[in-house]
């Protein structure tokens, strides 16, 4: 094999290039026994980045609880798996498609769902409900506008085009997003227990077919380039952009299905971040055999070298080992799909990943070595603790009905109904909670029950606090679900951060996954998939530490599921949950201020035991989270869903003001008709449930300290739902 | 039930059929005929072709369409949904065409219909004043063509963010056994997804089959 | 091999809606002096074969464009 | 009031599924000479004002095209 060939007219040697460190570059040839050829060294360097590797995060992501009776696939597969009964059981994985769509927010956005897609895809599921969580700067911004528009546009395209609702999701806009904003996606899919796959590869002699569309120069260099560096927003970085082709992974997902179910794979992985290196080394490496390619036998669209074969990132593609004995069943179906099935290489004893281009071997790898990229330790540096917020010096509001109608026009609080519309959040016919409540309730095809799903983030509370702020999105994930009636089973995490050799940034990434997994032990909720993306600052402004967390729970008797809504005139209106509201952190200070109170991880989750008991034994009119914007917004929210009003009053905190637009304190707004009063209190036993009012009539009416607030629910109704359309003019 | 590669219905459309009382096979677009026995004929919706070039044209001429055309001028009812109402107009099976939405995004929401024609296999006997709640879910559901020849079957009540000719929401051939609809009957065909008013259609259906 | 250009227009008197979109964002950003904009589709095919130009029309009638709401054009480029 | 037509087309190298899905159906169809085919936009412009041509091509920049994937050609018809 030739060695690197020297290159005395590069000033910048090539490893650097790559974005490997020296220490990387001398450690490679040492690992090998010998130096590598560039196409391993490019191998090299995308398999190192943090975005393949979790170098900087690896160390971190160990406190996670990922193990519980229901787990039936962990972390280390393209998604994590768990039970749900009957034989059926979830697979569901969330990740982030953060810099490729602030470069082309259409195609990165829409790429993203589509690589998610193909995770669930990998397991043998059918993928069946997508959430997408979006984090943008202000909407005074035309970039910002323009990003916003058009990242939901591209999730709507790829989402609607393939059939697979997005039933859920979240969108928040702060000016610390305007450089990097996030777009994270999740999917969850369904499956036999028996019907899993794995991306372990065995059986030498076994085909390695690619199935999909044909490889070009797409994302070449994306996963180091566009995942790992900051980004500078110029336009050099600019020439490998992915374009979204949902029709042929409509047919990917038909074609493979089918295929799983009849038996036809041995194993099976997408190809995503670096390609056919990603997939196939770690398809050896899980099952403990080599691969030997042909890079020859690739179809391309474009002439491409062998480095760029190994490496493109060209989308709606598939990587499966197959038998001899299945290889034309496997090729027949794909060609009744219309689409490409090609064997480019088999499975070989060993542990060698070699691939040949032009009859020459250009890798050849211990394949077990890509995935052993050494941990780089990072700074961990405190940030100061947050100051209290001194009540004195916050006006109190002349007009706090005014202060509402404001604060449910604010983007971050407002119906996020245009965005909603936009994506088919109905497709299959299994969505009995549609979006716009605390979670999406779907459907389990073939049992009694259904799936509630949600993705919730609490970046300003992790930037006040964010061992608080780990404790806080686990709950508000949980509390989202236990509002529809269901209990939480598993979660899926995406942690966005900025810089980790920079600043706090280290320190904050250990203490909110500590305070994700102190929660997560509360509830008994284990984390069974997740994605690390890190880097996302520019020009010196950092994101918020943004962990968004996914979470699936079940609900046993699908129409027991309760909504958010008001129901009925003379129904009681309860709060539940005894924490304290505080102006700390809320979105009424219009930024992140103040020093939340420490979330009591016990409390919560036995509130979320209590709503889940509740809605099972159909006790629940409706229930409501109390998050951004306080009670007051929360009750405004339930009347405009509900259309009718309520007279409220509300007790806690230390002034109006805070009694109506506090945050915090892991409460929930319920209501029950008034004979299901005794036994709604029987059920909550520890848990403070504490009668506040009434629903009816057409305005909501709340008294608080002195305060009194009442507003027609059309005019709620109004604010809420204008202030997005209005912000897009 | 017709299935297209992209075709995303059919199976909802086949729990609905089977929830009022029928059955129903797919049938595959390379194929040249129907199944035996078949009565009426579903194309379903979804993106057939990834809507590339118009949506509905690249399926309106796949093999399966002329077995389609033989049972429709036979006089047998077939209902096109969303994309199969795009397939069904671009094979000249109905009359108008199916153009971006005014709103030039995809919609997805919850309307109401008022029943214009229950002279239809597939609207007899509905009550003409009663308001039906469906969800519609399209990018290109603007009809274009001439309510005066065209036999309207289903019209949006109030708000039509799509921007069809004269709020137009479905129509049929002259002879009525031929319908379009951009409304999906399939995804309101069951309480707990909070409508069954979509069932309704299946069911005048069946009733109406010749036994 | 000829390469073979079809061009898609929404026909006079159709409603172009994307194309009064497009007029709007224009204006929008400052270029006044916008009239009347249309979007259409322009195809470029590489084809073999004898007499391209009828093969194209041919394609045309039977699928490119939609007779009722859409004018097509074809040109033989080489 | 001159009249520009602006062409946007996919960049080469970039994959084009529309292109790909009108070559299939058109093979189907049993035009077998069909090679290559690419889809993209025609953008007819009524335009006031001084140099069409420049102002169409700022439009093309600022709207009408995405530099990432797609190139442009502008030329004034009258
Ligand atoms: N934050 C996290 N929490 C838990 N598991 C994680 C996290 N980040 C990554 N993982 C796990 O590490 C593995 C590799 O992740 P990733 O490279 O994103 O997977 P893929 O190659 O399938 O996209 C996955 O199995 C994923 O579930
Ligand atoms: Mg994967």
């Amino acid at each position: 094999m030739a060695p690197t060939r020297e290159r005395d007219l590069t000033p910048i040697p090539l490893h650097r290039q790559l974005g490997l460190t020296d220490e990387e570059a001398e450690l490679i040839p040492r690992l090998l026994g010998r130096e590598p050829t560039d196409p391993e060294l490019v191998m090299f360097s995308l398999m190192w980045s943090e975005h393949c590797s979790y170098k900087h995060s690896r160390p971190f992501l160990k406190a996670f609880p990922t193990t519980g009776p229901a787990v039936l696939q962990g972390p280390g597969e393209n998604a994590g798996v768990v039970d749900v009964g009957d034989g059926w059981a979830v697979a569901l994985k969330i990740e982030s498609h953060n810099h490729p769509s602030a470069v082309e927010p259409f195609e990165g956005a829409a790429t993203g769902v589509g690589g998610i897609v193909r995770d669930i895809l990998a397991m043998g599921a059918r993928p069946i409900a997508l959430l997408d969580s979006l984090r943008f700067g202000e909407l005074s911004s035309a970039r910002s506008r323009h990003l916003f528009t058009r990242a939901v546009a591209g999730i709507g395209h790829y989402g609607n085009c393939i059939g697979v609702p997005t039933v859920g999701g979240e969108v928040s806009f702060d000016a610390r997003y305007e450089d990097s904003c996030l777009v994270n996606a999740m999917c969850v899919g369904v499956l036999r227990h028996d019907g899993m796959l794995r991306a372990a590869a065995s059986g030498p002699g076994n085909h390695v077919v690619l199935i999909g569309n044909r490889t070009g120069r797409d994302g070449i260099g994306g996963a180091s380039v566009l995942a790992s560096a900051d980004l500078s927003l110029d336009d050099d970085k600019r020439p490998s952009v992915q374009v979204s082709d949902p029709f042929t992974e409509r047919k990917l997902m038909d074609c493979c299905l089918e295929l799983a179910a009849a038996g036809a794979f041995v194993a099976l992985q997408d190809l995503g971040a670096a390609g056919l290196t990603s997939a196939a080394s770690e398809m050896a490496a899980k099952g403990g055999v080599g691969l030997d390619l042909d890079l020859d036998l690739v179809p391309l669209r474009e002439t491409l070298a062998p480095a760029e074969i190994l490496v493109s990132e060209s989308q709606e593609r598939m990587l499966a080992v197959v038998t001899p004995e299945r290889l034309d069943e496997v090729v027949a179906a794909c060609r009744r799909w219309d689409l490409d099935a090609t064997p480019i290489g088999t499975v070989t004893e060993g542990d060698a990943l070699r691939a040949r281009a032009g009859g020459e071997i250009v890798v050849d790898i211990p394949a077990g070595l890509l995935a052993d990229c050494p941990v780089q330790p990072v700074p961990l540096v405190p940030a100061p603790e947050a100051e209290p917020v001194d009540l004195a010096a916050v006006p109190e509001p002349d007009d706090p009905a005014a202060a509402l109608l404001a604060l449910l026009a604010r983007p971050t609080i407002a119906s996020k109904r245009w965005v909603y519309e936009r994506y088919d959040h109905l497709v299959g016919a299994g969505t009995i909670r549609r979006p716009g409540g605390d979670a999406a309730v779907v459907r389990l095809p073939g049992t009694d029950r259904a799936i509630a799903l949600t993705t919730d983030g609490a970046e300003w509370h992790c930037e006040l606090d964010p061992r608080g702020g780990g404790r806080a999105v686990v709950l508000e994930a949980a509390r989202n679900l236990a509002c529809t009636g269901a209990r939480p089973v598993a979660a899926t995490d995406c942690l966005n951060f900025a810089n980790p050799e920079k600043g706090s940034t280290g320190w904050r990434l250990r203490e909110v996954i500590a305070g994700m997994a102190e929660a997560l032990e509360a509830l008994g909720v284990p984390v069974v998939s997740g994605n690390v993306s890190l880097y996302n600052e520019s020009l010196g402004r950092r994101i918020y530490p943004t962990p968004v967390v996914g979470m699936m729970g079940v609900i046993e008797r699908a129409e027991r599921s309760v909504g958010h809504g008001f129901s009925a005139a003379d129904d009681l209106v309860l709060m539940a949950g005894a924490g304290e509201p505080r102006l700390d952190c809320s979105e009424y200070l219009g930024e992140p201020l103040g020093r939340p109170a420490m979330p009591d991880v016990a409390a919560e989750a036995a509130l979320c035991a209590f709503l889940a008991d509740a809605a099972a034994a159909g006790l629940l009119r409706s229930a409501h989270d109390v998050s951004a914007g306080g009670a007051a917004v929360a009750l405004a929210e339930s009347a405009i869903a509900g259309g009718i009003g309520a007279a409220v009053d509300l007790t806690g905190g230390r002034r109006a003001d805070e009694a109506l637009f506090g945050e915090g304190g892991g409460r929930v707004l319920v209501t029950c008709r008034p004979e299901d009063r005794a036994a709604l209190a029987d059920l909550a036993g520890e848990v403070s449930l504490a009668e506040i009012g009434r629903v009816g009539g057409d305005r909501l009416t709340v008294r608080a300290a002195g305060a009194d607030v009442s507003l027609g629910v059309d005019e709620l109704r109004s604010a809420y739902e204008r202030a997005i359309p209005e912000a897009l003019g | 039930m017709v299935r297209f590669p992209g075709s995303l219905d059919h199976e909802s459309a086949r729990a609905a059929v089977r929830a009022a009382g029928g059955g129903a096979e797919l049938a595959w677009h390379a194929d040249a005929e129907l199944p035996a026995g078949t009565d009426a004929v579903i194309l379903p919706g979804g993106f057939s072709y990834g809507d590339h070039l118009r949506a509905g044209a690249i399926a309106s001429r796949a093999p399966i369409m002329d077995a389609v055309r033989r049972h429709a001028e036979a006089g047998g009812p077939v209902l096109g949904i969303c994309n199969g109402f795009q397939v069904l107009c671009e094979a000249g099976l109905l009359p108008g065409a199916l153009r971006r939405n005014a709103t030039l995004s995809f919609v997805c929401r919850q309307v109401e219909l008022e029943v214009a024609d229950a002279d239809t296999p597939w609207t007899r006997g509905l009550d003409p004043d009663r308001t039906l709640s469906i969800p519609i879910k399209n990018n290109e559901g603007a009809w274009y063509g001439d309510p005066a020849t065209a036999r309207v079957v289903l019209r949006y009540r109030g708000e039509d963010a799509l921007g069809s000719t004269d709020h137009v929401a479905g129509v049929a051939n002259a002879a009525g056994n031929v319908l379009g609809l951009m409304p999906h009957p399939e995804e309101a065909a069951d309480p707990l997804l909070g409508s069954t008013d979509g069932l309704a259609l299946f069911r005048a259906l069946l009733k109406a089959r010749p036994r | 091999m000829s390469r073979v250009v079809v061009t898609v227009m929404p026909k006079h008197g159709v409603l172009d809606p994307q194309g009064q979109a497009v007029a709007g964002a224009l204006r929008q950003l400052g270029f006044a002096g916008v009239g009347d904009v249309r979007v259409g589709k322009r195809i470029e095919l590489d084809l073999d074969g004898d007499d391209p130009a009828a093969q194209a029309r041919d394609m045309c009638d039977r699928l490119l464009a939609n007779a009722l709401i859409e004018d097509y054009r074809v040109e033989v480029a080489s």
